[in-house]
């Protein structure tokens, strides 16, 4: 786009007025040290710290690569459907977590074989913590 | 009257129920567990006791130390809210055998319509439609199966005692049914400690219209009449407005007799809300068949927006009612006017499977504009906890007409920032804007069709937001002693603009 | 339709304009003075433009400045909101000249409205009743002095470009007379430039009474209903409400249609309010006397109790009557429901003879609850400056009924803590606490008459509020750092009450 | 009143919740240098510190003792109705002053003669800026 400046105007507490062309529009700006959130006309914004972006370029959260079953978020362990050596199907449900009143199936990414149960029901875990270890399908 | 009332729940709809006490002049009494020492409704409340820990199991849906808060604080009522135990007959049943007013209906009731089967028996009894299906006294796979076959495919498995489409199945294919009984059985059993299964036939594409009623110890019975609340996730309602676009007024007057017959048929007390499918295929027609779907035996979450048509306060009569008094209205003194839509805003993100956020709002500042009612528990600073549901607000917005109410609600949501979790604020504004929803034609299954589209992917930021991002960490450098600096600077009661200016030249 | 509206005025009626924009999809362009950079108008409108410096007359009162800036801003609209030049005939043909529409109605009428003595003749030759008076083309002292002798004592001399009581004078002893008439003229002459005078009987403790009025360019005139103004403090209004407990509904409809009649012939457009006398010692009655007082030419500041009974939008209205679209109402699809009353929250000091105050909003915390609704301009932080009027919000209640009204007009006031400035709420809760006011009997001497009682004196703090304010300060000296030591230590984001519990004892 | 202890807890920003016997008020509290103000249900409560009381313990605003008559507030004067040698009687308006688009008329207290006048029309004064200095009454 063509050259041009924007003028930002604190108006308020986390509140910032861009003013482009005589046309304004209001950003909420919040920074932790994790980042930056912004929200401005219904749309949310949100850029990582370095090492925030580099810890969750790990696995995204409650998928599973390098065989392993991670907690999306902090959350009670509900129920635990497998125990070391079963053999699962993709699409299995393995562990299921309950975190605001929701329940949150975590499940097998492929056909595998359970190396390691990392977690008991009724116990709570943190984020990214490792609920299920998978190993190769026994043939 | 009530004098002092104790209120087992937590949130906004502790708040509603405080502030109706307030302007009734009635004592509130707030119940906190560990996580929520200063929220809000605490703050409100005239009177605040510990209940035990963060865990709901331990606190808030905890009999117990409910009942043993009541007695120390001297309370003589208890108000349950919505969720937790306000369809717990036996809490109920102990509020009354503690010599406290319950704020609900009896608890033989919650006990009665809490069975499915039991309401289906009841109401079909009172003539109310119901969908064709069979409830089998063989609960055995075989008798299952049979029933099946009577009621005919596509049908549905349905629990007893089942609730938000747990122990819930489809079947289209016979091939099915087994393993459809089966799991059914399995996690109705594992929910709600009963396996036991009917039939239903399948309505396709259903619309969920409900109706609000209120009964009073005097054998009068009142509707105020109906919500539509087929924008709905997995069995979770994310907008819910009155009046229905799917109702005319021939079966509007239908359905709100029907579930007026139907309250009066349980021996109702206080309010409820009586759920209907209505037949989508035929929605817009005066003669589109409706059935019976289930009975809410409390205060419904979407409560305000027949507060807002109606112009009348549920809270208030709940407790006038509870106290003995008779319904402060009568039929014809109830109307409905204008056009009101809720939205929840939920801490979830969309783009991850609305995967449930739990944090600390940074930064929250609710819209404030005619006909915008926002229903909140939430505050700036505040901690959405992983212990509680993830509903932060309700915004309900109220105008002359629908399409009027579309844009109020989408431009209060537009002016809404919460920062700190992720929000379902985008994708509600991607519902507001889709034709089926402007259309008014959307059924149950509209989101869970939709959902991938609506639910939209982390936008990357605009320069003009960057630009503000900027401004922002300029602002932090230039107050370290600042006691905010999450929020971009110093408060807002030291603003100067002139110096807080900046310019960002960019291609 | 129009495209960008510019907004000459600024403060809560700005932001409400600017908000009905949004709605509609129109581009708001806000103008403010140096005094109001960065004010809640400014940071919500899509444009901003200065104005100049704060004195409103080199700002907000100057037309050049005003139509510089929507050439400017290339806004094709302007929206005078109120007070300013809202009623200025001069300013609305100025727009015109412009070629920008102005919203309002033409600028003949306007002028023709605001002589009182127009006004008088053109209403009466419609048959809306006016007081028994004259008006002497011989304006001299002879000739007003026989004027008033013709009508009769009580009198009441009143200027024809009047307003807010000045040039007004009460005669009840003929000795006054001379006295009387100088003294106004002089009055008249140096606040409007015009020192006409007329007499008119003076009705013995009337009921203010207006009737909301909407005429688009298509012939169609329709009224809202009335609103109740008698709770005014030297003719400032300070609580309006509607229904009027004072109209049964047979006066209700002679007045409204009057009200129609005399808008019919005034050849009138938008929206505009006739302001009725009614007889104090009749009021009730089917057949009291009501007289025409004068017509407000604009938006009136206490709209709201008017959208809140009808549940309609008067701003959006006036935007499409304004563009030339019809009416979005007929007659018989609007209704008066449930009961609204408004209190204005003044920044004024009562206990000092009402004494108007300046300075920084340190704390502002507005109550949020069903049926309230708050339209301001203010913001914590913000200044309430000299240079304007100091009115800082608006407080609306509305609920089924006129008391339940009151009690939740009454709880939001006790929980809207503004500091920095002393405002009238403690007043204004004690004029709902008055039983005149809770009876409906008010006239518009009973705050003027009342007014001592009701102003009350700076209370002592009692020994809660000591300790609360000595736990601020103990909190002030744990958080040097903190941004806001005026408002009692870190911001509510770094709460941990555990830490933050202080003991007091005390005898 | 017999001894009892209040518990006060900061429930938010300037936001104090007072609990005694097991009933809470809300206090709304902020401090300025010139003291502090609160707020609860509805009543205004202000202290000043030392130096403000002794500065506010200067005759009551817009009042006159000491026959000097000071502004009430930061205001425009709009008229000056006397000059100095003019006797005046209790109620006279000497000057008329603007604030807040109110008219705030400042009137004698008494019988006196006007001895100083501090002020010119259209000229901004600061809170308790002289306006018009008077004297006894010339026999």
């Amino acid at each position: 786009m063509s050259k041009t400046a924007a003028t930002v105007t604190r108006v308020g507490d986390g509140v910032y007025r861009v003013e482009e062309d005589g046309r304004s529009v209001i950003v909420y700006v919040a920074l932790t040290s994790a980042g930056s959130w912004a929200f401005s006309n219904g749309e949310i914004f949100r850029t990582r710290s370095a090492d925030e972006a580099q810890l969750k370029s790990r696995p995204r959260a409650g998928r599973a690569t390098a065989s392993k079953i991670t907690a999306p978020m902090p959350a009670t362990v509900l129920k635990v459907n497998v125990k070391p050596g079963d053999t699962v199907a993709k699409g299995d449900v393995l562990v299921v977590l309950e975190a605001m009143k929701m329940e949150l199936p975590m499940r097998a990414p492929g056909a595998a074989t359970v190396t390691t149960v990392a977690c008991r029901e009724g116990e709570l875990v943190q984020a990214d913590a490792l609920l299920v270890a998978l190993g190769p399908r026994a043939a | 009257m009530i004098k002092r009332l104790l209120i087992a729940n937590r949130g906004e709809i502790a708040l509603r129920i405080v502030r109706a006490c307030r302007e009734m002049g009635i004592e509130s009494v707030a119940v906190y567990s560990d996580a929520d020492i200063a929220a809000p409704h605490i703050v409100a409340a005239d009177r605040a006791v510990a209940i035990g820990p963060a865990p709901a199991r331990d606190s808030y849906l905890s009999t117990p130390r409910l009942l043993e808060a009541a007695r120390s604080a001297g309370a003589d009522a208890v108000h349950p809210g919505y969720g937790f135990l306000s369809e717990n007959a036996g809490f109920a049943r102990a509020c009354g055998d503690a010599g406290l007013i319950f704020v609900g209906p009896p608890p033989d009731v919650i006990a009665h319509m809490g069975s499915k089967i039991n309401a289906r028996r009841l109401v079909a009894a009172a003539g109310v439609p119901v969908v064709h299906g069979d409830v089998p006294d063989d609960q055995s796979d075989a008798g299952l199966r049979s029933a099946v076959e009577r009621v005919g495919l596509p049908a549905l498995i349905k629990a007893s005692a089942g609730g938000g489409g747990k122990g819930m199945r489809t079947i289209r294919d016979a091939a099915d049914i087994d393993e459809s009984v089966r799991s059914a059985r399995r996690e109705s059993t594992a929910a709600f400690g009963d396996g036991t299964l009917y039939v239903e036939r399948l309505i396709e594409s259903p619309r969920h219209v409900e109706v609000q009623i209120f009964a009073d110890d005097h054998g009068q019975v009142v509707h105020l009449f109906e919500r539509e609340c087929s924008v709905q996730r997995r069995h979770q309602k994310v907008i819910e407005e009155s009046p229905s676009p799917a109702l005319t007024p021939e079966l509007r007057s239908r359905m709100t007799a029907a579930a007026v017959a139907a309250a009066k048929a349980a021996g109702y007390r206080n309010a409820g809300t009586i759920e209907f499918l209505v037949d989508g295929s035929r929605a817009g027609a005066a003669d589109a068949p409706f059935y019976f779907l289930e009975m809410n035996t409390r205060l419904q979450v979407e409560h305000p927006v027949t507060e807002q048509v109606t112009a009348l306060d549920l809270v208030r009569a709940q407790l006038l009612v509870a106290a003995g008094e008779p319904l402060p209205w009568t039929q014809d003194s109830i109307s409905q006017r204008g056009h009101a839509i809720e939205a929840r805003v939920y801490a979830e993100d969309p783009a991850e499977g609305f995967l449930p956020q739990a944090g600390r709002l940074l930064l929250y500042r609710e819209p404030r504009s005619p006909g915008i009612r926002i229903d909140s528990g939430a505050v700036e600073g505040g901690e959405v906890s992983i212990y509680y549901d993830a509903m932060i607000a309700k915004v309900i917005a109220t105008a002359e007409n629908r399409d009027r109410a579309i844009a109020r609600l989408g431009s209060a949501l537009r002016d809404f920032p919460i920062l700190g979790v992720r929000t379902n604020i985008p994708f509600l504004l991607r519902i507001l804007d889709h034709p089926r929803f402007r259309a008014g034609t959307m059924d149950t299954a509209f989101l869970d069709r939709e959902g991938a589209t609506l639910a939209g992917s982390a936008p990357e930021m605009p320069p003009h937001v960057r630009a503000a991002v900027q401004a922002a960490e300029h602002d932090r450098r230039q107050t370290p002693g600042a006691s905010a600096p999450e929020v971009g600077g110093a408060g807002r009661r030291q603003i100067d603009p002139w110096t807080a200016i900046h310019r960002w030249g960019r291609e």
